[in-house]
């Protein structure tokens, strides 16, 4: 018999968090939240920190409408969870200071291009160039990056605990 | 770099240790040679891999069924010993100290421990190299994928019969930034898609370059990278940030050790369902049964063992720091076991 | 008489509350049935077997291989609950109170226990019987024998697909003094030789009864029985001395359960050699760990907990004691838990 | 590929006892011989416990040359491991005192019969009926029955500790 599989990923409107079963210890050390819970409950781009390494991070934003343009001395990375998501580059005429994360800015450069992320892609943001995020239709994203000026850690608001 | 990229080093590291295996001739009934590293030694017959270590005096003796054995010495061998702690089971591991690998049964077992009857031994990295190599091939017979979910490989059971190279060396390239850059690691198009992923699009994502900054660019379909994915719980980086590593897998069955890490690794579901039995690091006991489904992302403090539980193959991003001297650093407290305090 | 003979009883168990058997659709993905039992959820998928149970207003759960968990099923409905405890593995399993039985999850692993997330629910014997029975018949696929070796059967896995009621139904008749004898049960002439006793002679014994004692005298060729049986870990009475049950079987692989006995069982290696694995009852913390040779007799003390694991087909000779109260008395502290002092 | 098996027998010349790794415990608590070992080191026709369960025993037998007459009022059974034995019933006239185990006796009665055993053949050995046991060559029996007085327990001497 040929199994029919279906893959189950999760979206804005479409997603189903799990849950912890302690036995010993404390729920807050994992540090669980559910990345789409979080989009969906957050302002447009606010880059909310839901993974903290030391002075590493992952960010989860929602996409919606035009973001301002961010600019990161690091390579940063995206990734598309659930719709589409163009990225407009630019390279920037200035170098960018030596800090972790990403800053705002209003770039002064040449256009580089675009991408158009959908479900699953991802794109690298490299290093020293501006970008921004554009949508039709509110979508999640996933950055991986450094905690900057503008990561926004709420850990009570969204972990289980 | 990352441990995780020593998985195209082995082939090297077994090259310059060979010599130094130390392999019985084949057993006349079961066909399988007999190892020694130390004062271990690893046997193997038609159902179990047997491992003894010394104690007292007297010889101590810890079976597992052979199939489970040899999943989780794939990964030992492919990971290069990771980070931390690679429980085979809760008896039977390896410790890595980056050079050297501590080889263990018992010591980090409650009760064995506590018992005195634990045996630890460290070994040159290419010396446990060479040796679990040469087990994995002599130990692996045809039809057995040792890195393949059960539904997908036959039988590790049985006599010796063939072998199966082909599957336990299986090198990846690594990654330095993010796969498909020029002079990195290549993209999977060429593998086909998994029975599991069949409804997983196969599109690419739209690059478009301004004259001059051809190349400058880049962007993949990371979920179809992943569903081309022919091995299960097996980490591969697929995008680096400073010491910051992305490792996605994707998982079926169970995974084949309960890793026992030496820093903080997160976990961020990217479909279906996993679900993680978590240990007391040094003891094994249970702290705590996580579900995660997509869309979750949880840590795993340093503190504990964990081993994951996949029905569907599912999609993990693995998210590991390859920042160097974290064990000292987590194991003199200067750090604590978990990452954020709130 | 012996819980051992209950094995050709559960027809009736089954039918008489089969109509108490909880049972869901047939799930629309996966094809099996969940169950609830008492507070009990039971679901399989594809690979998995999950258990569920409340506990301070949460829900705990617990998964295991659905074959590891068909082969410890088998074993309890087989052995109609056994004496005492069958541990599906460190979690989960069955007391046995003659009449009614405990189901239990957590409350013999010592972190579980004393960290208070177990939960134990008594049922009356038929009612667990049915939903075990509904259970295995509807989770066991087409090509999979819980009771067979590895090596000599199919897959547990995947979607449903099939049935194997040929496998689970095997019922055997009760032995009053001895297989063979008039009114008692069958000897195993139609069954063939095991391809792992292919060598074990098949003469049998000469019985030569002077006129007048003709059906006196009674003997037959024990190993050739033994090297007919058809399934693994499934003792058998051939011979009954009052309270004292002999219960060979042959073992291959692993003993799907962890058995805490409620009374003293003693093994006697016939052929070959199993490893018993013994664990302390009520926590499962590691005792000792016993290699038996052919020959070799020792007691597994009243206790502990064992797990058996054999590689080459084995004959062992279970021996058992039906003395009614033997539960009450060794609790009390009235009889030691080991047999002998020295 | 077909694996051909061969099945380890023991015997009273061929016998290769286990052992037990303690991790917590005592050694003694699992009563630990080997049959073929202590029918090597017995006196012929010795009754020697090998297993003891409240009254009920497993007694091993180096059987060598001709055996007493035993009788016992409960039925008892022998089994064969390692070579040939021939035994012989007579049913006795007067009925056994009920007593546990089996006793010395010079029977009185009509021969019933025999059966000769070779490895792995086991009998009854009906209760009131007396038996004695006949070998060319040594070999190896264990009985079921239970304690009684020609039954001989010498733990110490054949157990691991
Ligand atoms: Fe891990
Ligand atoms: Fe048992």
């Amino acid at each position: 018999m040929k199994p029919t599989f279906k893959t189950h990923f999760g979206s804005l409107a479409d997603y189903n968090k799990g849950n912890i079963e302690v036995t010993q210890g404390d729920a807050r050390h994992y540090v669980f939240s559910n990345v789409f819970e979080v989009a969906a409950k957050s302002a447009p781009y606010e880059r909310v920190v839901v993974g903290k390494n030391l002075e590493y991070v992952i960010e989860t934003l929602r996409a919606e409408g035009q973001s301002p343009w961010f600019a990161c001395a690091h390579d940063e990375f995206v990734i598309a969870l659930d719709g589409e998501v163009r990225v407009d580059f630019v390279a920037l005429d200035q170098s960018l200071a030596q800090v972790d994360g990403a800053v705002l800015t209003e770039p002064a450069g040449r256009a580089m291009g675009y991408v158009v992320l959908r479900q699953g892609h991802q794109s690298l943001l490299p290093a020293g160039c501006a970008y921004r995020f554009g949508t039709v239709e509110a979508c999640t994203l996933i950055l991986q990056g450094k905690l900057g000026a503008l990561s926004v850690q709420k850990w009570a608001e969204i972990c289980l605990h | 770099m990352a441990m995780l990229d020593l998985a195209d080093k082995p082939e090297t590291a077994t090259s310059y240790a060979a010599d130094k295996v130390q392999a019985s001739a084949a057993d006349p009934v079961t066909g399988y040679r007999t190892f020694t590293l130390g004062a271990f030694r690893f046997s193997r017959d038609a159902y179990f891999a047997t491992i003894q270590w010394p104690s007292h005096g007297q010889t101590r003796t810890h079976a597992m069924p052979a199939d489970a054995f040899l999943r989780a010495m794939m990964r030992d061998v492919a990971w290069g010993f990771f980070y931390g702690w690679v429980n085979f089971d809760h008896v039977f591991g390896t410790r890595n100290h980056y050079g050297k690998v501590d080889v263990y049964a018992g010591a980090f077992n409650g009760v064995m421990k506590e018992a005195g009857v634990d045996y630890t031994e460290t070994f040159e990295t290419p010396l446990i190299m060479a040796t679990f190599k040469a087990i994995l091939h002599d130990w692996t017979n045809a039809g057995f994928d040792p890195f393949a979910a059960p539904e997908e490989t036959g039988s590790a059971f049985g006599p010796k019969h063939g072998e199966n190279a082909g599957a336990i060396e299986r090198t990846r390239i690594a990654t330095r930034r993010m796969p498909g850059l020029p002079d990195d690691s290549p993209l999977r198009d060429d593998l086909p898609v998994n029975r599991a992923f069949l409804d997983v699009p196969q599109d690419e994502p739209t690059v478009h370059c301004e004259p001059g900054f051809e190349g400058q660019l880049h962007a993949f379909n990371l979920f179809k990278y992943l569903s081309r994915s022919d091995v299960t719980w097996n980490p591969s980086v697929t995008s680096v940030c400073g010491q910051s590593l992305f490792c996605p897998t994707t998982e079926e069955y169970i995974l084949p050790v309960f890793h026992g890490n030496d820093r903080v690794e997160w976990f961020l579901q990217l479909s279906d369902e996993i679900i993680w039995d978590i240990g007391d690091k040094n003891t094994g006991a249970p702290r705590a049964r996580i579900t995660m489904r997509a869309g979750d992302i949880c840590a795993m403090p340093a503190d504990i063992r964990h081993q994951g539980y996949s029905t569907k193959r599912s999609m993990l991003l693995v998210w590991e720091n390859a920042t160097p001297n974290l064990p000292r650093r987590y194991e003199s407290g200067e750090l604590k076991p978990y990452p954020v305090d709130f």
